[in-house]
């Protein structure tokens, strides 16, 4: 049996999304023994660094390549001459669909934005405005969420407000600091809709912005629909922080990752896209989760 | 050739005039304004009010590259060097010599520096021109800021201490070259504290006390012991 | 000899009392256009002057300023320190970090130990960063840019590699405690963060003004070779200057961190360029020897009313950053206008 | 008077070679530093010395070396430029957008206009930038690191802006030349990005070293004042100096998007940081006056080997950030040597 | 008290030494290397080689502030004023007066300002203590560093070109405090390009040649021309 080595690009190191990716492709290259999980990508969101490192990968000669596309245009270029040197190559969490890479592993985006705005629609039917807030102004995956929680609400009573979606770039205590803007600008604003889970990434902070508006949310004056499901986020939903949640699955992407690429080293066909699928978390289920 | 002043804080209505091939002493202690005085003829200061007349126009000189080219050549009294480069460079700073290759000029580091070092040896200074002027001694320094002048033909030169930290053989040198441009023409002012230089070469000698003007009289009607008075304000105005 | 004290100038007229002191400081020039800005603000969105919206800018700014008064006083020595927004991250890190082991530990000698501890661990770690910049300046002679930009990605690559990426959060016992002192706020309305900045600002005035050591600081920054041949110990004091900056930075991130309610490893990335252009904004001249306390929070407060005024006027947030910059060079621009009045 | 220009001093010894001119400058202990470093990394991956991947080295640093030529001359002149990133993805930005539109237009008045047209209209709008920065600075007299952290935020602003944050890719008929003039291979091996930087590096060593402008530059960085006193056009040679460095970082933009086939809107973020890192390790200093063309592409060198070299040697990822901040560091130490031995 | 220098390049084995209440003229040209020396005695620059004797013992000085401390006082000839700092706080830089509140000292602004002042009257200097240094005429810096060495009890101070730039007042006024000096035995090292203030004050003129000394002898037994002659290397030695 040969020894493969399988790189895995994060988008950004320093997002914690990732490391649960990386988790899960460690905990499954050990299971599967012969295969070595490495992950490594640009600190900062960057599709140059990101491009400059795939190339490094590929002077270095691994097996197979799982990235997090960056920049759809850029890693097209760059996944192609991988392809060219005879290198495995999928994406995982955010596609380069144009490019020569086998499979895509990861959620589907825009079906991901209407969960999210169905599950707002689910919280409170009544509608009013709603404000979003996203990451990075540049990336592609998150600009289809935002796409889909409009494509769901359109029809509805739901209104976006102006200035929305604000962008965080990332940063958990500016996601909080907008949080706190967005209710302050819109007094009469009825959601909140982060389409990463930046604002909850910090409980404490995210408890001080719900404190203040305690009444509305528990009544569902001020709807709070977050994506992402991580520990710290099911717990705050748990203790009624927030109304729902809907989570994507960067462990199993990770897993996933790994089973596709060994598959394809193998000689085996895989599916070009494999959805990992959508978790969507209320109070009703929340304990399931947080096992 | 006139020129006339009005008052920043620390030059109150000072006017006065000087003609080509004349050399004028400016005499006053330390703070009266003459270095004030010196940086508004090089256009580094705007007179807060007065007018400025050279060559018989009224000029209104904008900066210190204007007045360069009128003709007003200046040592200034912070010498105005440029740390990392050599003595050459600075001598030539703004007027570099050149050589063309088709549209580009490039320097002629070599011509430069054999005349900078002419320039010194015409001052008997010991500077090497291509030193960086970083690690001179002060004297050096001076020498560079001197031998900067004698560049071009200027119709004024202003200078502000020149004699401040060179040794006694180059001080007769700068005596003597202040000579040379009288004889050519050019009108020289000397602002010096030490007394016997403005005695050697000056045919008239203003002296300056808290931004006003308390004397303008030649030389010959005039005694190192009466500037002196003039100067510490012993003797009120003559 | 009494007359001499009294020494008078016949040439020398009094300067106008807006030529000197505060009023002629490109602080006070800032503050000026800082109060344009709020007034613009507060007709552009009507809840700019709200108390809930002033007690959220109070509390923003408060979370840099403390840095941004260290770095001023680097500034001062006409030093840099790029490694503040990593050494945030580290202190909150090593906070997090110490009181959670201490909880897993149970080990809890006296009430509030674990706070106080970790606390103390979190400064010391950020302490350390400012020592190692202040000994490889200051002994070294190494260039401080490049010193702290090394320093920026060391210190952030240990918080990576002592979290694996994942961050930190604090947890046990005196938890509650710890977002008391970090997030409280005095009488139900001063967040706890501002009371910290207005001690650390005052201290800090009385340190530059009234002290030798405070004459020192400018000293180095404006003739550090003068400073030196007067027997000034210019090594310890550029020390003690990078390790205070580091200690402000230090604390910032233990209050950031205390607020959030968790450490994350990215945080206050890329703040550094935020603080300096806040302490740059309010007067600090990046050459040495200028600069001040109440400059740098002015300059942060800037900041801060621009980034908040902009997403309640509901601006399109493409075009939020484009302004932000157009506004901080307008403010500075302000400065001008003391250049050409005091001539 | 002929004896005059071979005056000889007896107190005057010949400095030895080695203090004098190239080998006695930072670059040449940085050179020393970087063949160390690369003789380590080639022991520890046996690919770093592979064709391959020398290639890819020289064709990553070329990405960022024209920019910081255009840095190290700002830098010479005692400014600083934090808006290279900025304008890199802003010419890389209006490059796409102009190709794009004209094929979308169809106008195509002659062979190969969309790519000569684009590429102007790049260069344009990063000529702009500088000339904003260059006025602001030289005639306003603004300190260039608030200006430029203002056109840092503007600029990314209006990237943002014009592409509604989804960046921009070259497209249209002229698409393939475009590619081969910005990533294409001269000869098949030598990155024509290389060829670029090798021609701009040797103009600015001419332009610095053998014209008036050259030591207007230095002149101005080592004492301003003198230099306006001297006659020299201070303000112009400043406003020059901030366009070329926009120019270069705006080439270095096209060229990089070229290698991506695409211009991401948060194309080249945080790399003014380490643009000018690599000017400074290579020699310049910030405090004007210092600095050349070769220093600033061995600073470059430095730190993409660096970057590349712990990648290859698969150090753990998080390790690789703290590493490199500690060799940056390192690198600049072996600097200290030579003030040692110098005296 | 005995001092022995070996050569760094711009000196070459000069050794002389200085008695209490002695004062010694140092002259020679431009670069001589009378600044260096000075600047080896105050402990900026290491000697090369050759060794430094004071009050009787051997002294390592390691750096200005420990010079400070033995009690070198200096007045540099690039005076080392630091710009953005008043006359007063230059005066007091390094050992600044306080008051002590607990733990903690204030500085006494109002009476350093008020001795400052009485330093500048003494001197008769026309410098206001609260200024800027920044904005200060060049004899008027001047001041600031002379003063500067009135506040501590110096046993040597050295003297690098006190009086370049100062007034023929003040001129007088230094070289009145130099004798002041010397009666309160200190010893003193002039450095002045101007031969009227050496013969005015010291009792031994040392002159110094491309980094060599040329001449140690009594101001007696000497004379201007004589002085002059060996700065230049008209006469080789004495
Ligand atoms: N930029 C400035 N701002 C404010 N005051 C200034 C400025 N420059 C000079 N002064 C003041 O103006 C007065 C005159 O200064 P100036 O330099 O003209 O004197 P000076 O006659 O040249 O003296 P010296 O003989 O010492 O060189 C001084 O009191 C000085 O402090
Ligand atoms: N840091 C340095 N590096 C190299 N050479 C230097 C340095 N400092 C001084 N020199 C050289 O040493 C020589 C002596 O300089 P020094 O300053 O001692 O002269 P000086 O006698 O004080 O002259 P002056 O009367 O002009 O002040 C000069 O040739 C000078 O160029
Ligand atoms: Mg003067
Ligand atoms: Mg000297």
């Amino acid at each position: 049996q040969d020894n493969y080595t399988f790189a895995v690009v994060p988008k950004a190191m320093n997002n914690p999304f990732f490391d649960l990716a990386r988790d899960g492709c460690e905990a499954r290259a050990k299971e599967l023994g012969n295969v070595t999980c490495l992950y490594i990508g640009p600190v900062e969101h960057e599709a140059t660094t990101q491009a400059q490192i795939i190339e490094d990968l590929i002077t270095q000669g691994v097996d197979g390549l799982a990235i997090s596309v960056s920049d759809i245009a850029a890693a097209t270029t760059v996944i192609d001459r991988a392809t060219e040197a005879g290198i495995a190559v999928i994406t995982f969490d955010s596609d380069a669909p144009d490019s020569t890479r086998t499979a895509y592993v990861g959620t589907d985006n825009k079906l991901f934005g209407q969960d999210l705005g169905k599950l707002l629609l689910q919280v409170a039917p009544d509608g009013g405005t709603y404000g979003v807030i996203s990451g990075g102004a540049a990336a592609p995956n998150l600009a289809l969420r935002v796409d889909g929680v409009r494509e769901a609400l359109a029809g509805s009573n739901w209104t976006e407000v102006p200035g929305s979606p604000t962008f965080s770039n990332d940063d958990i205590a500016l996601a909080v600091q907008q949080m706190g803007d967005l209710k302050t600008a819109n007094p009469d604003i009825k959601a909140i809709v982060p389409v990463g889970g930046w604002p909850m990434f910090a409980p404490d902070g995210w408890k001080n912005f719900v404190d203040q508006y305690k009444a509305d949310v528990d009544s569902g004056a001020l709807a709070l629909v977050v994506a992402d499901t991580l520990p710290q986020q099911l717990q705050l939903l748990k203790e009624g922080y927030a109304h729902g949640l809907v989570g994507q699955r960067p462990y199993e992407m990770g897993q996933k990752a790994m089973d596709t690429l060994l598959a394809i080293k193998n000689g085996e066909t895989v599916d070009e896209i494999i959805y990992t699928g959508n978790d969507v978390v209320t109070a009703e289920n929340v304990d399931e989760f947080l096992k | 050739m006139t020129k006339e002043f009005g008052a920043i804080r620390a030059l109150s209505d000072v006017s006065f005039e000087i003609q080509p091939g004349e050399v004028v002493g400016l005499m006053g202690d330390n703070g009266a304004g003459k270095s004030t005085l010196v940086k508004i003829i090089s256009g580094i200061y705007h007179p807060t009010g007065g007018t400025l007349t050279f060559d018989g126009a009224r000029a209104n000189i904008g900066s210190p590259g204007e007045a360069r080219k009128l003709g007003i050549e200046t040592v200034y009294q912070d010498l105005a060097l440029a740390d990392n480069l050599t003595a050459a460079e600075n001598i030539f700073l703004g007027r570099e010599l050149k050589y063309n290759i088709g549209p580009f000029r490039f320097l002629r580091h070599n011509a430069m520096n054999a005349r900078a070092s002419e320039l010194f040896a015409e001052l008997k200074s010991e500077t090497r021109a291509g030193d960086y002027v970083r690690q001179m001694s002060g004297g050096q320094r001076q020498a560079v800021a001197i031998a900067r002048t004698r560049l071009s033909d200027a119709k004024l030169i202003l200078m502000d201490e020149p004699t401040a930290a060179i040794s006694v053989r180059q001080v007769a040198e700068v005596l003597n070259l202040i000579h040379r441009l009288k004889e050519a023409g050019i009108a020289v002012i000397l602002i010096s504290h030490r007394m016997p230089d403005v005695f050697a070469v000056c045919e008239r000698v203003i002296v300056m006390r808290r931004g006003t003007k308390v004397a303008d009289k030649a030389i010959a009607n005039s005694s190192p012991e009466e500037v002196t008075a003039l100067i510490t304000g012993a003797k009120e105005a003559a | 000899m009494a007359g001499s004290t009294v020494q008078t100038f016949s040439n020398v007229g009094r300067t106008r009392f807006w030529q000197r002191g505060f009023l002629a400081s490109q602080s006070a020039y800032v503050l000026a256009a800082l109060i344009v800005l709020m007034v613009v603000m507060s007709l552009l969105s009507p809840n700019f002057l709200t108390a809930g919206n002033i007690s959220n800018i109070t509390r923003n700014f408060s979370f840099i300023a403390i840095a941004t008064l260290g770095i001023t006083l680097v500034i001062i020595t006409g030093g840099i320190d790029l490694s503040v927004g990593s050494t945030i991250a580290l202190s909150a890190t090593v906070t997090s970090i110490v009181m959670g082991s201490m909880a897993a530990a149970n080990f809890y000698p006296f009430p509030g130990s674990s706070l106080v501890i970790s606390i103390l661990a979190g400064l010391a770690a950020a302490g350390a960063v400012g020592l190692f910049n202040g000994l490889t300046i200051a002994k070294l002679k190494l260039s401080p840019f490049v010193t702290t930009l090394g320093t920026l990605s060391m210190v952030r690559g240990l918080v990576y590699v002592a979290t694996q990426g994942r961050g930190a959060f604090p947890t046990g016992p005196d938890k509650d405690l710890f977002l008391l002192v970090t997030a409280g706020k005095v009488f139900d309305v001063v967040p706890i963060a501002f009371v910290y900045l207005l001690i650390c600002a005052l201290v800090m005035w009385v340190a530059l003004n009234h002290t030798a050591w405070g004459k020192h600081v400018f000293a180095i920054g404006s003739n550090e070779s003068a400073g030196r041949l007067t027997g000034v110990n210019v090594d310890r004091v550029k020390i003690q200057v990078y390790v205070l900056c580091s200690l402000a930075a230090g604390l910032n991130g233990i209050i950031i961190s205390g607020w959030l309610g968790s450490a994350p490893a990215n945080l206050a990335t890329a703040y550094e360029l935020t603080i300096i252009a806040a302490a740059v904004i309010g007067g600090a001249n990046l050459a040495g020897g200028v600069g001040g306390a109440a400059g740098a929070i002015i300059g942060c407060i800037l900041i801060e009313v621009i980034r908040n005024g902009l997403v309640l006027a509901r601006v399109d947030p493409y075009w939020q950053q484009a302004l932000v910059g157009a506004i901080i060079v307008a403010a500075v621009l302000v400065d001008r206008l003391r250049s050409m009045r005091n001539g």
